[in-house]
């Protein structure tokens, strides 16, 4: 049977990928967030996992207002990335895994989600620069992924409520899929900045703190507030949070806290990691 | 269908109303995913405009690069990116222009949120 | 506020639109047909409806398996029909009513359905047909739409008891919309058929009939069955029938029957048709 | 993830298995929503199987024209018409083939259905 092994939660900011492009892990700028992540990567190469669901949103590379899921699935045997306008690098394509992504389609399904698959899906920064930053180096047994991408352009976005219920839906298809594999959970984004608006620049660092804190012991608590809300505390593409409460909510009780780092600012992000230790 | 709640200072929310409003400047800003686009632009911008049907009020922030202007006319902080990359804006210049400060100060204000 | 004035449940079979285009209506094939439609059309002259929402499946026209949504919903100020590939003629394009769309999205997300948003949306017979065969003629004012899109392509399908849920939705959705207007609600396709496999052309009479009577009388008799019970009962493309079953729902209390049809074959399909009056 | 209940007698679930290889054809039969790629599969059908990177057994079943093969394939009916459509054939035609009926018989069967 399939197995969570973990959730690391992770910021996905553009300028990560040109950092990452261009070495700038010693740059001064750059050191204390890059500096989070070689015990992440220590923990992944400990663990092994065979496959990441990688919880993310689409900033308008495959997605368009044309067609806005609130949440799409990938079934593709690979995901390309591709150019999204402004010069991050293009990297190669991701490995899929179709059968897991049914499985939990079906499942999801069944749960009464309504969802959209993906037989084909272009992944932009926010799923290819967590991926860069835990696995700088994919060879030919890289690991398998399951995009999982959420709508934050469009309004309505999906509620906190609504993500922790479909997070604890995606932990149970995932311990329900027969194969034997390990399977870690990304929750990408976040945490506060907003980008637009004479409110642009906005971080709030209380808020980013509880929520490093609170999504470890107590994700619940967010259960009742507003996008509206989430907005307000963690600025407009702060709700990007959401999807660290899908992962969250598919691990189930409290893991525990492998490492963490938060620094601000990266470009206009407070930016967090978390990585949490499924305890069996 | 709009927004019911209070408003918060300088956030819009792009709900259905403004992506109503936005359909067209949204939909060009989206074609600059693709370089041969983004060149076209460049070549000839009022031809482009006309060619997403932009309206007259969308076409004079654009010409202006005001971007306030722009979400107020419907553009979506997404999609609007795409258009900052090709005139060579960084997310803080962009931010600067709309806060109403220098690129300096408004880096100054990142950094100060972290203390 | 809005009302619901009525709903008409209508196949929507493409040799439909050829026929229409072929003006067929006296050809011995197609008259028991066509021969339904006048008195719907003398109850929709009568009634005036505003809008009409339209409960519909795509056939390989606007979507394709690289985005598959269960539930989408048009958001456009209009919506054109194009080229499907076989030679049915492309006809005007259909006027929207984006500020109901966005209505209907807000209040169906609310309730925790997972929608996506179309701002364009190419609309296929599976619309265009029960429309011509309701408003042959369209001119400036004509009537107005919302394209209500179910996906029956690609398993998972969404269940009768989903298809319910929603439909009640839809019905508090278009009841609280502030703006005086009528509503009719069109639930298309079905009834009975299968194009594909070695049970090609199977029809089923006794399940059709029983529908059609269900269908005002007892919706929720359908409820608690699978899609693969509905297949069996119905041929794989006569799953069509959940879009009966939204139309239903959003319609609330059992409606007065104005007129219906039923005839075998159309195509490869059992034809239903029902005009349904709200009564108040 | 495959459809665990009880089969139905010439009935193809088109599930996930079903859609994992059937991709290929099932794009290339949705191309020909556009007259420009009916014709060029037209003219070079090799060539456009290629492009869509068809499987031999799907390049086998298309350039056979059969249409049962197509759906064991992964072929999905919805798309599938499109191709039928191309090729001149009704879905009557279609049904007659893969129930090894004549069409005449095929479109009776259909008639006593009502009866
Ligand atoms: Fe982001
Ligand atoms: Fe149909």
């Amino acid at each position: 049977m399939a197995k969570i092994v973990g959730g690391i939660c992770t910021s996905h900011i553009p300028a990560i990928g040109n950092a990452i492009a261009n070495d700038l892990f010693e740059d001064p700028y750059w050191k204390p967030f890059f500096d989070g992540y070689p015990p992440v990567r220590a923990w992944l190469d400990k663990v092994k996992p065979d496959v990441a669901i990688v919880v993310y949103n689409d900033h308008g590379l495959n997605f368009f207002l044309d067609k806005m899921p609130t949440f799409a699935i990938g079934a593709a045997k690979e995901y390309k990335n591709d150019d999204e306008g402004w010069g991050i690098p293009t990297i190669d394509p991701f490995k899929g895994d179709p059968e897991l992504s049914w499985h939990l389609i079906n499942s999801l399904h069944d749960e009464e989600f309504d969802l959209c698959s993906c037989q084909e899906m272009l992944v932009d920064h926010g799923f290819t620069v967590p991926m860069s930053l835990l696995w700088p180096e994919r060879g030919e047994d890289q690991i398998k992924t399951v995009p999982f991408c959420v709508n934050t352009v469009q309004h309505p976005v999906a509620s906190p409520r609504r993500c922790l219920a479909i997070g604890e839906a995606l932990g149970r298809a995932i311990e329900s899929y027969p194969e034997d594999c390990k399977v870690v959970i990304l929750g990408t984004g976040g945490l506060s900045h907003q980008l637009d608006g004479e409110r642009a620049g906005f971080i709030n660092k209380e808020f980013d703190l509880e929520c490093m804190e609170k999504i470890v012991s107590d994700p619940y608590h967010y259960q009742n507030m507003s996008i509206h809300e989430l907005v307000k505390l963690a600025g407009a593409q702060g709700s990007e949070f959401i999807l660290w409460l899908i992962m969250r909510a598919a691990m189930g009780k409290t893991p525990q806290v492998i490492h963490q780092n938060y620094h601000i600012p990266i470009s206009n992000t407070g930016a967090g990691l978390l990585c949490l230790d499924t305890v069996s | 269908m709009t927004n019911t709640q209070a408003p918060i200072f300088g956030t819009t929310f792009f709900d259905g109303q403004m992506a109503i409003k936005g359909y067209g400047l949204n939909k060009m800003c989206y074609s600059f995913n693709k370089a041969e686009n983004r060149e076209e632009f460049l070549k000839d911008e009022e031809a482009y405009y006309d060619k997403f049907g932009l309206t007259d009020a969308q076409k004079e922030a654009v010409r202006k690069r005001v971007v306030l202007d722009m979400i107020a006319e419907g553009g979506n902080i997404y999609y609007l990116a795409k258009l900052a990359g090709l005139l060579g804006l960084s997310v803080q210049d962009v931010g600067a222009q709309m806060t109403g400060k220098t690129v300096e100060d408004f880096k100054q204000m990142l950094v100060d949120a972290g203390k």
